[in-house]
């Protein structure tokens, strides 16, 4: 059976992440991969809780939304404790540094903790990047795409003009696993 | 207890509160002001009844603590013809939307308008679909942008207090969220009007108007309305270069003529009355 | 002892009287042949008896108004024919689902679009069922006779306050136009039901809860005191708006289950020798009536021929449908139309009964000849 | 709602932290400018000098603050 | 030789390529979630090709645009979700009647009435077939996957010209707003039909006369110098109202055999090892690619279960359904609804074969694993 | 060789005439008058496109000799918004009754006229829903009866100019059956302005509107519309007894403003230019 | 089997011969007897032939309409050309005089030919009240209803302030049959 | 259409009897009084008199009578 990975991003309405997740699939898309990605819509999308996943597989996607996680980034506690229970046991669990987690999380999951808001605000001074900086942060723990695809889907999709900031937010968020 | 403000607590669902709107939508201003017009007039909670139509600025009906009744796009004054008529004690108000009332809805405003029936209509004019995401809607004005109309807006948009007075309506005028006092009065005098009244209340979607538009944030939004609303009767002293870019507020009709249900119940009496002497 | 009335009267008409019998005082529509009669002598008479009659400016607007008029506490109507029925439907569905008890009337006239105006059909009775977007309950009830017209839609009307929902009276043009004798019924002659309202001041009245043992929740009027909340999109047992999968799925399941666990209420048919019919006969409405002429006939030719005239469309009669094709090892339906009412008699008739059909659709009605002419060729 | 001046002051200015989003429309148009925005929500930031003049709660969108007699006195 | 594109996108937006691939110069219609991609996405890219973009006050006059559209002889459509499904449906039926070819797309939401308006459903099924009322013919396509959102639409275009009638693209929200790989076929790779125009000066041009051997009449477009009637009444060959009992069954018979007597041209199918199935599924759009994957891991697990997948849904594959159910003796229809394509498979399946029902409409898509739960009871 | 007058011959059916009308219903001078007014202008045949609705005056485009096309009640204004956009080298002209219009067909009225779209739109009135049978319509006056309205009707009419007016359509102006050289110049100017047109057509319908309201034969409609139309430039000089049971006549409305068609297409020209600059 | 006798009325569209036969049905159901009547709308009904139909029985009427009529009573050529084809062999046909008949229709049928439009017109200086006179033309030729109750349904359905006029118009018509 | 009166005379007054359905209007309406109903159709009772005005022919709802150039002049 081919390979496949699939991600769960959580956070709040106007995080980005759809758009984060729609950059993930293209980058697989340049590696000649296969991806879909989909979203939660509704009333939530003002507020309240949002996802957005990602698939990415080798072969063929049969039913193409996220049953269980194989990744799950989080940037909100909400979010968080709503989508925690559809992550595989042993799953990657990428959550923000200020997300509280039940001890036994940990047992079960392979949590990674990282400021990814904090560096989008404080170190990028755009709070807006934080999307990026994650997804950079789910291509260095998950290696399913390149840096290199990741940061062409990313050029391809942000504005004009902010090319640069988001080659920086791309840069800090590999930082942030290294360290 | 709930929480929020005396009239919070006497008027909203406040359960339901925060409500789903943006941050500084100028939905919960007129909604506020509602309220404030409704506590003003001291009407009895359990006879009024709020109709809305789909949309978010349909959504207050859900809000309100009232008989309250979200219909569907566009069908708010279709069905509060009929609440009204059925229940003549009911002091009758729909809370609609630019795209609700005025482009699928139209015809039961036009009609409405003509029977002249004695329903007050709030008409929350963000100048967009804000719901469904900032497409265009008849309210939008000429060249600005919507998700449908990216090259900017092709058709002119109505002046809907004109329409509104061309179909009948009895009491026709317009505010702002940021002149909520003004518009409380105008609501006020909407509901006292018997008759059909339809009070246009500007309101600011900063989320898909105001991104599309590039019109910056609430407080942008709010401070437009502030800078170019233009009282029409002090239009009528000003030269026509200082009007320029400037829209209009103000009451722009306002007549007392025979209200529907009511001439329909004299009916009814008059038939019944000749037939028991007939008999 | 009042004196029974005795008259000549339209189909139409009789649907108004009935309505009126039934607690009719509201009725919002939109004229449109061959239903018109039916607006228009609720127009005469609702005033007299205080009630409430408005044309409104489209059918949208009459179905609208029509709940509207319901939801202030009135027992409400509205009739159309086709392309009326067409635009109802959005409407029809928002009555569906927010359990508003009203009466939607349907003078059936060819089609498809505006069709042969004048001309009888049975052309709607699929679109009765499915005709509003997302799934939904329906009852539908169908006369073949003037008086018929009449009981049926004091029925319409005590099904719709008891189960909440808006109930479909079709009737095809044949009836809606027919001069018939009728003996009306006086009133203690039938039963009128009233929706339920909550006890006046019950503090814990929940708009859309079922209490224990009921079937549908109470309903309060606008004005009776109680602020509730009524809305189309799904919603909890206060009646707001919400999106959990289990308040979707409970209130689906609700509003199925309230007429599919009540079918044998609701379901009404009449049935002519079909005891030990060879070939059975499934017609309905004015073809009815050509079918039990042909029945008559063929019996007296030795044929074994029974009729099944279904009462009530839909819900769909197949516990009885089915039986009857244990026995009955040939069934033809008989309809103007080209094949509705025939698809679910194929769902549950026994496998080894066969199902033929004879169906019209040239603006004239069908004749006891014509369906003979079927029986015969079936036999 | 003409109110005395004394009247007015007798009352208190509240927020409601949870239905603030933020939107600075309150603080934009306090005409004495003691409101400001704090991580997103709005904050009191001289309670002496409100005047009570009510706009703030005239043009919140959120019923998030208002003016309220004071239960105690 | 051009080379392949490939992208990410969305199926409403594939939808908008695929029409544009099969020559689409005119949209008219009404935004609603969650179709209102469509629109959107037409209102930027046809004035790029010289086509036109109207957003309309409601459903009713984006369909009623869209006949005109393609009257004045440009390749129409009109997208929509159920409420606007509902509203458009009177006109659905004009275009029936009419013969105007146009494509209806709507994305499916969650209802009855305004219900999860961003939630998926299958709900509006049987809707597509007998939402208007009257008999009248019906083409319904379905995709499951962005590739085949293009590729349906491009078909979709081509059977409403060929058959010169309103063809439905349903998709459910899952299709709709799913983000998928898509390789967008270059313009060789499909084909592209065009409507038959009659001869330029044709002196015996009837419009709506049939030419022997063609299917359905030539049509002129307006300002082509035919000076022709349309109507939605019963018309005869030159396209003017009559009465008469025998023009009236011909162009029924005309309407609903076009499409009858070419069911092996309109219905396409998928089939994934349904040759030795002692369970086949039926599934179909999104909901057909969680069967796929309950297919293949049922497979693994030993258990011979087979996918049928409707790509046509209306007409409804009946031969080839019958034949299945002649091999597979159990048949599990799976839909994200209370139970509508599952009715025509009791029509047609063989009697001694059984039918189970999987349906959902809590809002959220079926998931394989519940499927085969379903699978494992069934089997 | 077919039958009639000229103008009959050249641009009718007539093949299909006598017509299925009453005696005297006014819809026949009506409909003649806008053969007269295309026959004036010298359109070309072949690109005028007639499109109707549900109703006696919708027939009228079943025997005129064009690209004709009878639409659904009250859906005229919507399915020629979609022809006309679709080709804009064809003239489109919607005959309309005044239930067609504006009653079930308000909304399009309202949303053609806003868009000012270059459609002219000939409203036969004859106050009733004739081909129904006599049930009130928008356009029945207060009081007068319909089969729908045997006390008569309680509900204002609509002034339908004024209407046209408030939703914006560029010209308005309303004659009679009676004045019908007059009515075919307005058709006629309404045909040339590059807009919305609306011209009113008082019709008469002396077999339900008459006989409901004891209004006299056909020539006795004629003679009322004949004794009581006003025109409105007379008016302005009257004193107001002696405009008392007129109704008025003449050009309410004529103003130049940007086409919605032409607009398009402008957009359509931008665009592609952009596109290919771009490229 | 009950005895029903079904009769077809055909003329124009003017001529009130769908009231003829509500008054016809109105009359059995006086006596007691069972009643229906029909017609044909549609856009004839302005112009063309139309047809109105009678159905009396002493017991159950099953299908309403009238396949093979016993009496055809038509006023003009047209509604009797149209319609005549389907009246019983050996029926009745009674037909306005200025009406050109066939003649072996005078084999197959029952043919009285009495000047109804006439009667009405000249005699009675009144054209409307034809369908009185051909209604009491039908009862003295079928006897399916008795005077009196033609009467009484006459009276009940006439405008006020016609009532002797219409009484009239019946005692022609049955002059008519006697001549 | 304005024409000469000599070019009008020489015109046509032409009616159409079975288009005709005896409305009277052109009758009542005629200057001159040249037309009657006969058995509910028009008949031009004095043709000589007619002016040739074309007011019959604007006012017939049924396209019925009507001036037309002699075609054999
Ligand atoms: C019949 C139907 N068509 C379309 C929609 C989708 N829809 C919902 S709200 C809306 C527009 C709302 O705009 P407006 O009335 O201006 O309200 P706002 O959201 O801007 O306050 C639309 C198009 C619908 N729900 N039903
Ligand atoms: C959807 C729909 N509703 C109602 C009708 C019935 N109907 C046909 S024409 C008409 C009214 C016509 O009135 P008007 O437009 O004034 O035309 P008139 O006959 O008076 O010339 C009505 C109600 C219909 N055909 N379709
Ligand atoms: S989308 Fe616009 S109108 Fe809707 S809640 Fe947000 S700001 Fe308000
Ligand atoms: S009450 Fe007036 S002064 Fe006080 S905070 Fe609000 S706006 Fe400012
Ligand atoms: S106006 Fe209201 S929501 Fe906005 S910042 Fe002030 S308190 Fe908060
Ligand atoms: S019913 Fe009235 S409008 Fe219709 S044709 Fe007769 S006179 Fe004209
Ligand atoms: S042309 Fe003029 S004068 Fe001659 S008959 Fe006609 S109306 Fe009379
Ligand atoms: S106006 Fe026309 S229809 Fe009427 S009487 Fe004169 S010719 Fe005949
Ligand atoms: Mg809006
Ligand atoms: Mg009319």
């Amino acid at each position: 059976m081919s390979k496949q990975t699939e991600i769960r991003l959580g956070g709040s309405g106007g995080q980005g992440l759809i758009l984060g997740g729609i950059i993930l699939a293209e980058a697989a898309i340049l590696e000649d991969k296969n991806a879909v990605q989909a979203q939660s819509y509704g009333p939530e999308a003002r507020g309240g809780a949002s996802k957005a996943e990602v698939i990415i597989s080798d072969g063929d996607i049969d039913y193409p939304k996220v049953q269980k996680a194989d990744v799950f980034l989080a940037l909100t506690q909400k979010a968080c404790d709503k989508y925690l229970p559809d992550l595989k046991m042993n799953g990657l669990l990428i959550l923000d540094d200020k997300i509280e987690l039940n001890p036994t999380a940990y047992e079960n999951f392979k949590v990674v903790k990282v400021p990814i808001i904090k560096t989008a605000v404080e170190d990028l001074k755009k709070g807006m990047v934080a999307n990026i900086v994650a997804m950079a942060v789910i291509q260095q723990l998950t290696q399913v795409i390149s840096k290199e695809s990741l940061e062409a889907a990313v050029l391809k999709r942000v504005p004009k003009g902010t090319e640069e900031l988001n080659k920086k937010a791309l840069v800090a968020g590999y930082e942030l696993v290294k360290k | 207890m709930s929480l929020g403000s005396p009239v919070v607590k006497e008027y909203f669902r406040s359960d339901r509160l925060p409500h789903i709107w943006c941050p500084g939508c100028g939905h919960g201003v007129i909604m506020r002001g509602i309220a404030v017009a409704i506590d003003n007039l001291k009407l009895d909670k359990n006879k009024v009844c709020i109709v809305s139509g789909i949309g978010c600025s349909s959504r207050a009906a859900g809000y309100m603590d009232f008989n309250t009744l979200h219909t569907a796009h566009g069908r708010a004054l279709a069905f509060a013809t009929g609440v009204k008529l059925a229940n003549p004690e009911l002091e009758v108000i729909v809370v609609t939307g630019d795209g609700d009332c005025t482009a699928i809805g139209g015809n039961h405003f036009i009609h409405a308008a003509r029977r002249n029936i004695d329903i007050t209509t709030i008409l929350f004019n963000n100048k967009i679909y804000g719901m469904t995401g900032g497409q265009s809607s008849p309210a939008t004005p000429q060249t600005e942008k919507g998700t449908t109309a990216p090259y900017g807006t092709v058709d002119p948009d109505f002046d809907i207090c004109k329409l509104a007075t061309g179909a009948g309506s009895s009491y026709v005028a317009r505010s702002t969220a940021y002149h909520a006092n003004q518009l409380i009065k105008y609501i006020e005098k909407g509901i006292e009007n018997k008759g059909f009244s339809l009070i246009e209340a500007i309101s600011g979607c900063p989320t898909y108007y105001g991104r599309k538009n590039k019109k910056g944030s609430a407080v942008d939004l709010m401070n437009y309305y502030k800078d170019y609303a233009l009282d029409i009767k002090a239009a009528e002293k000003l030269p026509e270069d200082k009007k320029a870019g400037k829209f209009l507020v103000g009451e722009f009709h306002n007549e007392t003529r025979p209200e529907y249900v009511s001439e329909y119940m004299k009916l009814v009496e008059k038939v019944q009355k000749e037939r028991s002497e007939n008999e | 002892m009042s004196k029974k009335v005795v008259k000549l009267m339209q189909g139409n008409e009789a649907c108004v009287e009935g309505a009126l019998a039934a607690g009719l005082q509201f009725y919002a529509g939109y004229p449109i042949t061959p239903s018109t009669e039916i607006a228009e002598i609720c127009s005469e008479k609702l005033p007299l008896v205080g009630g409430k009659f408005i044309q409104m400016e489209d059918e949208i607007a009459g179905m609208a108004a029509t709940i509207g008029g319901s939801l202030a506490g009135l027992k409400s109507m509205t009739a159309t024919s086709g392309p009326g029925f067409s635009l109802k439907q959005e409407n029809i569905g928002y009555a569906a689902m927010a359990q508003i008890p009203c009466v939607v009337v349907d003078v059936m006239r060819a089609g498809p679009s505006t069709g042969l105006p004048t001309a009888p059909s049975q052309g709607d009775v699929m679109q009765a069922k499915w005709g509003t977007h997302g799934d939904h309950p329906t009852i539908t009830l169908t006369p073949n006779s003037v008086r018929e017209a009449f009981d049926l839609t004091v029925r319409a009307f005590n099904l719709a306050e008891k189960y909440r929902t808006p109930v479909f009276l079709l009737m095809d043009e044949v009836i809606g136009h027919l001069r018939e004798r009728i003996e009306i019924p006086s009133p203690g002659e039938y039963e009128v039901f009233d929706r339920i309202k909550p006890i006046p001041n019950d503090k814990n009245y929940k708009a859309y809860a079922v209490k224990e043992g009921e079937i549908v929740p109470r309903m309060a009027a606008f004005g009776d005191g109680f602020s509730y909340h009524v809305t189309g999109l799904v919603y909890d047992e206060f009646g707001f708006p919400k999106t959990d999968t289990d308040v979707a799925e409970n209130l689906l399941n609700h509003l199925m289950g309230k007429i599919e666990n009540n079918v044998d209420d609701i379901i009404t048919y009449e049935e002519t020798q079909t005891e030990d019919a060879e070939l059975l006969i499934i017609a309905y409405g004015g073809v009815a009536r050509a079918a039990a002429k042909a029945v008559k006939e063929c019996r007296e030719q030795g044929l074994k021929v029974g009729l099944f005239r279904p009462i009530t469309l839909w819900p769909f009669p197949e516990k009885r449908v089915n039986q009857l094709t244990q026995k009955s090892k040939k069934v033809l339906v008989v309809e103007m139309n080209l094949g509705q009412y025939v698809i679910p008699v194929h769902r549950v008739k026994e496998p080894d009964s066969k199902v033929f059909h004879y169906g019209k659709v040239n603006g004239e009605p069908i004749a006891p000849d014509e369906i003979i002419k079927k029986i015969k060729e079936a036999y | 709602m003409a109110m005395a001046q004394e009247q007015k002051k007798k009352k208190n200015l509240k927020t409601i932290r949870e239905w603030c989003k933020g939107c600075g429309i309150c603080v934009a148009f306090c005409p004495v400018k003691v409101l400001k925005l704090e991580d997103e929500k709005v904050k009191v930031i001289d309670y002496d000098k409100c005047t009570r003049c009510g706009l703030c709660e005239l043009r919140c969108p959120d019923l998030a603050i208002y003016l309220e007699e004071d239960q105690n006195e």
